[in-house]
């Protein structure tokens, strides 16, 4: 059974690995456009049936399989295979399923590109979904990191897909550069586990952990490089910066890499690799306080993101924080859950503000306005994935929320918990500020033109409410294995009516003034700070332009005009002495005479001096 | 057999071309240099039937390895000389080719005897013997003013040097009290003053002959101006007298080696520095080539500094290399300047795609100079190079590699003007014959011993054992 | 298929099917574009085909040297034509192989004199063969000046000028020298060369000199036990006079001018082969004859390629010359390899011949794609080009890939490469190599993803019209060269199963027992 | 080779000869040094040919003293052949100034420099 559990991981794996070789080898299938689009999501659709089957049907039992990938004397250094575990099962059905959901909806959301144009896209996606399934299903961190990377490379490919974008083009590097930072984190740090111990594999590490061969000297370290991957594939601070930029590539990707998949990456990593993370306990520390602070941090940022998609983004980080900040705190379970839900309900979200921007051709939330009258199809799964997100039960951010709140309070640490607590306020706030401004706020532009989404872009947003919904109600019934104190509840709950009220009072209202609120200290300070997004951007711009380019400007400088000035400086002499030196070649017979006679005079002196050597 | 049975073929073919002189009529007497040709080939053919004869003791004539070797060298460069001097050439070398010849001829027996000489007056008598008919031939073109002054530096330079050197040879004989070199020899381990002066003195007459920095000074300008078929035998036959004559004189036998070496290690850096900077700027192909002669000059030296038996037999063996490669490349600036009346580095522009196989030609030989494997110059570098290593001379081979790149710089920039320039004239350059099958016997010479060198390595390294 | 293999002396066969080649393409096909393109092709795949089935056939269970030849050449001294593989060189003959039919596709539209182009060019690849698969040193030796001389006509023939503005305290020298021309790398590059040449051979003399002057043959001098002082000398001959070739700090300088200023099939080979012939030089004749010094003396090793790594990539990141930038990347890449030698470990060693092999076809293939844009570009200013994609999207393609393996992309072949590496040097005795070789790849993902986007993304330049993507053959040498990277970087083990029955001796070698 | 201090074997003295050798050896260095001055200054080529002949001469008068001290006439006979080379050596060197002169129209050694570097 177990072996059949395998085969079938596998095939899951293999599916869009075959769409991605057809569509990128064979040339003219990729130019059809939408042919290609169908090829792939009839691959992932197969692969979602598969991942149901094995999620549902399987043997329920955890299996491994590994085949050599580097040679060595006696016996191979790595490996790479597969592992059938619940972690794996949980999340080859989430990437299948939002992936499919996604490429539908592409079809829609992109029916005016060109034919290439949308074949290499699909190509993009393929690939996108078998390194997101090969990642989940990796037995080894050198595997995870080698799908780690592909999931980066597409996400950069993707980000990139308006090429001649400039904006595009700089937000691509951009998140290509920050996320490598901190893989190159991720690589030395599994390079160090494997100098100590031999081996890249979960397996054997945990038992070594079990065991208490781990943690050696130096395990903090080697720790804390691997966490630093996370950092950068889940946007922690300091490495949060790319993601905003990110939404510079097509809706429906924000949707399926930078909200729901890829950039949960690090959290799902994390929580793999959390019996190792468990014997660091300082680094454990750090996740869970780097998370707290982000999650805020970004809500900040959220709360005066004009944006609608950036305001998702920062919505993403803060989240991704909640989740880094329960497996901090020692839930990982209740992380990885949240993890769950959020992907269903944030991937709605953006397919959601993709259909608005489909609609309306902006992005700028006060452009919008009165929106739930021309699109209520779209705005009301929007309000089902704000709600969610907003923590409203009985969908299923509040008891994921509410399960990471418990835990963390459980946990001892009252300062994350608090943090965590004023973050998933501001969540709500922000998000009905959204809700309010765009759907329910005043009209700044008629929106004749503007209709509900077609069929194939309203289709998975429906059944994406439909399974938030679904889930919600589940966790509402079945769920809640972590009993939280009912006060927590209520805590839970009363911040996400505080964060609509505040919202309802400042955008739809017109209580309270939202200038007036953000000029008013402290908050003015949050706010301007929040605004210029902590000037990290710009440090970041600042350290790229001014310390790489201009130290490597100073290398270049050096290079070319003083190790190879040398070498030219001392031909030149050579050169210029040729020319010195043939001066005493004047052409008068009897200057040639005087070479003669000095010649003699020198040997005889030289001689002289040979003779009376000491 | 007589010791003497080269010199007196070669005292016959003079005679022979004497009276085809006097009998010769009409303005083109080139035939008379197919007759020397003849003779000079008999007498390389007779040379390798010779073998070597053990010389009595005190003998002032000797026969022996060293001799022969040097005289096979000597006649084989004549041979080539003479061979394109066959080709068309304009006016007094077409009429006056029996004075030519005998006055080359005449050079050519001084040699002879120069190699075999084992006296001092002896040596003295071929060394001018060789010399004075060099004057001449500088000058043969006597309505030409460049060639006449050069003659005339060429003189002068040459008969200061000799009187010199005949100055020095009197106070070695005042010293050594007879003039037999074995007697010097005896004698040079006494270390009287007055005879290392007189072989100091002597030295500079060696050196102008070899072109040692600084009596070189007449090379450049006598190159340049001179006839090119007598400059390319001007350039290594009496180059490898002196040579020879040096390690007669200096080492044979003496025991004086750790004397000399390190006056002729300062003598070898100095050349080669000289001869490899002078060459860069030079933009006459024949006085870049008497530039890197002299750097050549300063390499054989650096065997000669060695004062062992393998570093002479480098020497020879570099020799031969030199002999090759250098004629072979002024035999293609003759091809080339019949071709483009210039001997100017830009006449060789584009020379690949008008004559490929001169170009290929010149290629090699410049290889050969510059000591690329594959061609002859190579193994002689190298084997010198071994040579002075072996005698600890380290920091002479090290300036002398690194001068080796300088001197492929300027090899370089002629192969740049060959292959890489565009051609200022088009069409193919017709070739003479004769001066075609000179200049393969050269390319012959340089890859055969430059894939295959051992033989001759084998017979210097025995030529040489005795002397030491 | 071994026994037809010796039999047929393939190791004879495929170093000199490309001479055969050059003769004949000097010989008979004067004045016929295509017949000389097709003899070169066909004399190529010679090589390639034979060089491909000895790779299959190698025995991997054997190890040690196979395909063994030998003949005497000069038996009083011990020089013999005596050639051989093991699993390092195999995979050097192989990636030469891969890189000269790519090149000879790359070249298809060399217009001037194209005969002596292909000549030239084949002469050149029986050099760099030989110097792979022969086992005596002075054949060794003698196969190396056949691979760098015709260097010097090949950049100054069919080079191109760049442009370098005098400057800094040494200006007056650059007016002299006139840098940036292509007559000027050339003759940099030549001269560089054989005066890196004279210390190898050098260094070869002291080992004939020393083991008894009875041979050349590797296998004789490996038996041979030096003086740990001689050994220490002549191991810094050879690591200088290797270390030239294979651009170590401060020795690299005639690299990127030479890879600039050479044509397209030319830098290939040059970039591709020629500087992994430097690296290695180093392990097979530093390591592996002189164990004692390589192990006092990679501390030295490894330090210099440090500098390689980072300071490489720096200069590379300050160029505007697209050519310049792939040059300087190479300087980086070689200080990995060297980097990965100098740890002296499995995965180190490994991983610096599995860098050899894939930054070889990773800069064959961008060296060749940017010999295309500057085909139909006829710039090389990084910063007047942009959104070439749009018109050559092929390109682009190949392009990231190329430099996704250059910044250690997995799925790549530089992946694993760079993986092994730092594998190596954190188990080695100077773990803080990693970090050099960390920020490295850093830097390198930083200029070849800036210089990406700058010409294949971003709105088209005005500067340029009439763009087109590669065509015809031009698509050989750019397919043939992704699928290498891509097959060897999924599957390692093609190239790493044979390499490591030769790395591991040498290490018993140099480590003890 | 040996140093200072060895036995050396001094020139007998002659009878009857109220000057000793080395009066023979310096005269013949003074008549050297006017030939090598002659040479190095005179600016007409006739001149440095005298200058030629001096240096020569000097040597003959070393050889002739030699000879006569050493008690052997090989000295006299070197000397013989040095006088011969040097006619034939003049012979040239006069030819040459001749034909430079039909040349060039002077025979000032300044003035022939067409050829240099």
């Amino acid at each position: 059974m177990a072996a059949q559990d395998l085969r079938d991981a596998l095939v899951v794996l293999a599916l869009p690995f075959a769409a991605f070789l057809l569509l990128g080898v064979v040339r003219p299938l990729r130019r059809r456009g939408r042919l290609a689009g169908i090829v792939s999501i009839v691959a992932v659709a197969a692969a979602l049936v598969v991942a149901v089957r094995l999620e549902l049907f399987g043997a329920g039992s955890d299996a491994v399989g590994l085949w050599p990938w580097l040679p060595g004397d006696g016996g191979p250094m790595a490996s790479v295979g597969a592992v059938v575990d619940v972690l794996s099962r949980k999340m080859l059905v989430l990437v299948t399923l939002v992936s499919l959901l996604v490429q539908i909806y592409s079809l829609g959301y992109l029916h005016e590109e060109s034919a290439p144009g949308l074949g290499r896209y699909f190509a993009y996606h393929a690939l996108f979904a078998f390194s997101m399934l090969g990642l989940v299903l990796s037995p080894s961190f050198l595997q995870m990191f080698i799908f780690w990377e592909l999931v980066g490379l597409c996400s950069y490919l993707l980000i990139g897909y308006y090429y001649d974008r400039p904006s595009a083009a700089r937000a691509a590097v951009k998140a290509f550069w920050i996320t490598r930072l901190g893989d190159l984190g991720f690589v030395a740090g599994i390079v160090m586990l494997w100098a100590a111990t031999g081996t890249f594999d979960f397996a054997p590490l945990f038992a070594m952990a079990k065991e208490g061969t781990i943690p050696f000297e130096g395990f903090g370290l080697v720790m804390f490089l691997i966490y630093l991957g996370a950092v950068g594939k889940s946007a922690q601070f300091p490495l949060h910066v790319w993601l905003p930029d990110a939404m510079e590539g097509p809706t429906p990707v924000s949707a399926l890499i930078h909200a729901a998949t890829m950039v949960t990456a690090g959290v799902f990593m994390v929580t793999r690799a959390y019996p190792l993370f468990v014997a660091a306990p300082d680094v454990l520390w750090l996740i869970g306080t780097v998370g707290a602070f982000t999650a805020l941090l970004a809500a900040t940022m959220a709360c005066v993101e004009n944006d609608i998609k950036r305001v998702l983004a920062y919505s993403t980080v803060s989240q991704l924080s909640f989740m880094m900040a329960a497996i901090g705190s020692g839930v990982p379970r209740a992380g990885f859950l949240h993890l769950l839900t959020h992907g269903l309900f944030k991937a709605l979200l953006f397919l959601g503000a993709g259909a608005v921007i489909h609609a309306v051709g902006t992005n700028d939330i006060f452009r919008m306005g009165r929106l739930f009258r021309a699109l209520p199809g779209t705005g009301t799964v929007f309000l089902v994935g704000t709600l969610a997100l907003a923590g409203i039960p009985p969908l299923p951010g509040f008891f994921s929320k509410e399960a990471i709140l418990t835990g963390v309070w459980e946990s001892g640490r009252t300062g994350v918990f608090a943090v965590l607590a004023l973050t998933a306020f501001l969540t709500a706030f922000y998000m009905f500020r959204v809700m309010f401004v765009a759907f329910f706020g005043r009209a700044h532009a008629p929106y004749e033109h503007a209709h509900d989404a077609p069929p194939s872009m309203a289709v998975p947003l429906w059944v994406l409410a439909g399974l938030t919904v679904l889930a919600g109600l589940r966790l509402a019934m079945g769920g809640g294995e972590e009993h939280a104190p009912p006060w927590l509840l209520a805590l839970s709950l009363a911040l996400a009516v505080a964060g609509f009220v505040l919202a309802w009072a400042a955008y739809q209202a017109g209580v309270v003034s939202a200038s007036a609120l953000a000029s008013t200290f402290p908050l003015s300070l949050v706010d301007s700070l929040a605004r210029r997004r902590y000037f990290l951007d710009a440090l970041y711009a600042g350290l790229y332009r001014g310390v790489m380019l201009g130290f490597s400007r100073l290398i270049g400088w050096i290079d070319r005009y003083l190790v190879d000035g040398l070498l030219n400086f001392l031909s030149a002499c050579t050169l210029r002495g040729g020319d010195l030196l043939r001066g005493i070649q004047s052409g008068r017979a009897q200057d040639y005479l005087y070479g003669v006679a000095f010649g003699l005079l020198a040997l005889v002196v030289w001689a002289q001096l040979w003779l009376r050597r000491p | 057999m007589s010791p003497f049975t080269l010199e007196a073929g070669l005292g016959v073919l003079l005679l022979v071309v004497f009276v085809a002189g006097l009998a010769a009529r009409g303005s083109d007497r080139r035939w008379i240099g197919w007759l020397v040709l003849a003779g000079v080939a008999g007498l390389e053919a007779l040379a390798f039937a010779l073998s070597p004869v053990e010389p009595a003791p005190g003998a002032i004539f000797v026969q022996d390895g060293l001799a022969l070797f040097a005289k096979r060298l000597f006649l084989a460069a004549t041979l080539v000389g003479v061979l394109c001097g066959l080709a068309p050439a304009a006016g007094p070398f077409a009429r006056r080719a029996a004075e030519y010849h005998l006055l080359l001829l005449s050079s050519l027996l001084g040699m002879l005897v120069l190699a075999s000489a084992r006296d001092v007056i002896l040596l003295f008598v071929a060394f001018e013997l060789m010399s004075i008919p060099l004057y001449v031939l500088a000058g043969f073109a006597k309505r030409d003013g460049t060639a006449v002054e050069a003659a005339l530096k060429f003189f002068l330079v040459g008969s200061v040097s000799s009187a010199v050197m005949a100055y020095g040879l009197s106070f070695v004989y005042g010293a050594a009290r007879t003039t037999a070199l074995a007697g010097v020899a005896r004698a040079a381990s006494s270390g009287d003053p007055l005879l290392i002066l007189g072989l100091l003195a002597a030295l500079t007459g060696f050196g102008f002959k070899i072109a040692a920095f600084p009596f070189h000074m007449w090379v450049p300008d006598t190159y340049e101006a001179a006839s090119t078929p007598f400059v390319a035998w001007l350039s290594v036959a009496p180059k490898a007298a002196g040579f020879v004559a040096i390690f007669r004189v200096y080492f044979e036998g003496t025991g004086a080696g750790a004397f000399w070496g390190p006056i002729v290690a300062a003598l070898a850096a100095v050349t080669i520095v000289a001869g490899n900077l002078m060459a860069l700027p030079q933009e006459n192909a024949k006085r870049l080539l008497a530039y890197s002669g002299i750097a050549h000059i300063g390499y054989m030296l650096v065997g000669v500094a060695a004062a062992s038996a393998s570093g002479t037999a480098m020497v020879l063996f570099y020799l031969v290399a030199y002999v090759f490669g250098n004629m072979g490349a002024f035999l293609v600036v003759e091809a080339v300047a019949r071709a483009e009346g210039s001997e100017h580095l830009g006449a060789f522009r584009g020379l690949a795609q008008r004559s490929p196989l001169l170009a290929l030609a010149m290629l090699l030989f410049l290889l050969s100079l510059g000591g690329i494997p594959f061609v002859a110059g190579f193994w002689a570098k190298l084997y010198v190079f071994w040579a002075a290593a072996s005698a600890g001379l380290y920091w002479l081979v090290l300036l002398g590699a690194i001068l080796t790149v300088v001197a492929l710089f300027y090899y370089l920039v002629v192969a740049r003007r060959m292959y890489i320039d565009a051609p200022v004239h088009s069409g193919r350059i017709r070739l003479d014959p004769a001066l075609t099958i000179a200049v393969l016997l050269c390319v012959l010479g340089v890859v055969a011993l430059g894939l295959w060198p051992k033989p001759l390595v084998m017979a210097a390294l025995r030529v040489a054992a005795p002397l030491y | 298929m071994t026994d037809f293999l010796v039999r047929i002396h393939a190791l004879s066969v495929i170093t000199w099917s490309p001479f055969v080649g050059a003769l004949l393409i000097m010989f008979t096909a004067r004045r016929h574009p295509l017949a000389v393109r097709l003899i070169a092709t066909v004399s190529v795949s010679v090589s390639t085909v034979l060089s491909i089935l000895a790779y299959a056939a190698y025995n991997r269970d054997a190890a040690g040297f196979q395909f063994y030849e030998k003949a005497p050449l000069v038996e009083q001294l011990g020089i013999g034509y005596e050639l051989g593989v093991d699993g390092i060189s195999l995979l050097m003959v192989l990636l030469t192989s891969i890189i000269i039919f790519a090149g000879v596709f790359a070249s298809w539209t060399v217009a001037t004199r194209s005969q002596e182009f292909y000549a030239l060019l084949l002469a050149l690849v029986t050099g760099v063969y030989g110097v792979f698969v022969s086992l005596d040193l002075f054949v060794f030796f003698l196969f190396y000046e056949l691979a760098v001389l015709p260097m010097y006509l090949l950049i100054g023939i069919w080079g191109s000028s760049g442009d370098v503005r005098p400057r800094g305290i040494f200006a007056w020298a650059y007016r002299e020298t006139g840098v940036g021309s292509k007559e000027y790398a050339a003759m940099k590059l030549t001269l560089y060369l054989l005066f890196g040449s004279a210390f190898i051979l050098v260094g070869i003399f002291a080992l004939y000199v020393s083991a008894g002057a009875t041979s050349f043959s590797f296998l004789d001098l490996e038996a041979a036990s030096f003086d740990p002082r001689l050994q220490r000398w002549v191991f810094l001959a050879f690591y200088v006079g290797f270390g030239i070739l294979a651009g170590i700090w401060p020795l690299h300088t005639w690299s990127p001018d030479g890879h600039a200023s050479a044509p397209t099939a030319v830098s290939m080979l040059h970039a591709g082969v020629l500087m992994k012939l430097g690296a290695y030089g180093v392990v097979r004749m530093g390591m592996g004859l002189l164990p004692d010094a390589a192990a006092s003396l990679v501390w030295l090793v490894g330090g210099i390629a440090c500098i390689n790594v980072v300071y490489g990539a720096l200069s590379a990141m300050a160029q505007v010359d697209l050519k310049y930038v792939i040059a300087y990347s190479s300087v980086s890449h070689m200080g990995l390899v060297m980097l990965g030698a100098a740890t002296l470990t499995e995965a180190g060693l490994n991983g610096s011949v599995f860098q050899m092999f894939a930054h070889g076809v990773m800069t064959g293939l961008f060296f060749a794609l940017v010999g295309l844009v500057y085909e139909k570009a006829h710039s090389r200013a990084i910063f007047s080009m942009g959104g070439f994609g749009r018109a050559m999207p092929g390109i682009a393609t190949a392009f990231t890939i190329g430099g996704l393996s250059s910044l250690g992309l997995p799925a790549t072949s530089g992946f694993v490469a760079e993986l092994l590496t730092f594998m190596g040097a954190w188990a080695s005795a100077h773990p803080w190599w990693l970090v050099p070789a960390v920020a490295g790849t850093f830097l390198t993902a930083v200029y070849v993803l800036r210089v990406a986007k700058q010409i294949f993304w971003g709105p088209p330049s005005p500067h340029f019209s009439h763009l087109e993507d590669a065509k015809g053959p031009e698509w050989v040498a750019i397919v043939v060269l992704v699928a290498v990277i891509v097959v060897f970087g999924l599957l390692p083990s093609l190239a790493l199963a044979p390499v490591d029955t030769a790395t591991v001796p040498l290490l018993a070698r140099i480590l003890g027992p | 080779m040996g140093g200072v201090g060895e036995e050396r074997r001094s020139l007998p003295p002659t009878s009857n000869d109220p000057v000793g050798l080395n009066a023979y050896l310096i005269l013949a260095a003074l008549v050297f040094s006017v030939g090598l001055a002659g040479v190095l200054t005179r600016r007409n080529a006739i001149g440095i040919l005298l200058g030629i002949e001096l240096m020569l001469n000097a040597v003959n008068i070393n050889l002739a003293a030699f000879s006569r001290f050493g008690g052997d006439l090989t000295g006299v006979v070197f000397a013989l052949f040095t006088i011969a080379i040097t006619v034939a050596e003049m012979g040239v060197g006069l030819a040459l100034v001749i034909a430079i002169f039909r040349a060039r129209r002077t025979v000032e050694a300044d003035r022939l420099d067409l050829l240099k570097g």
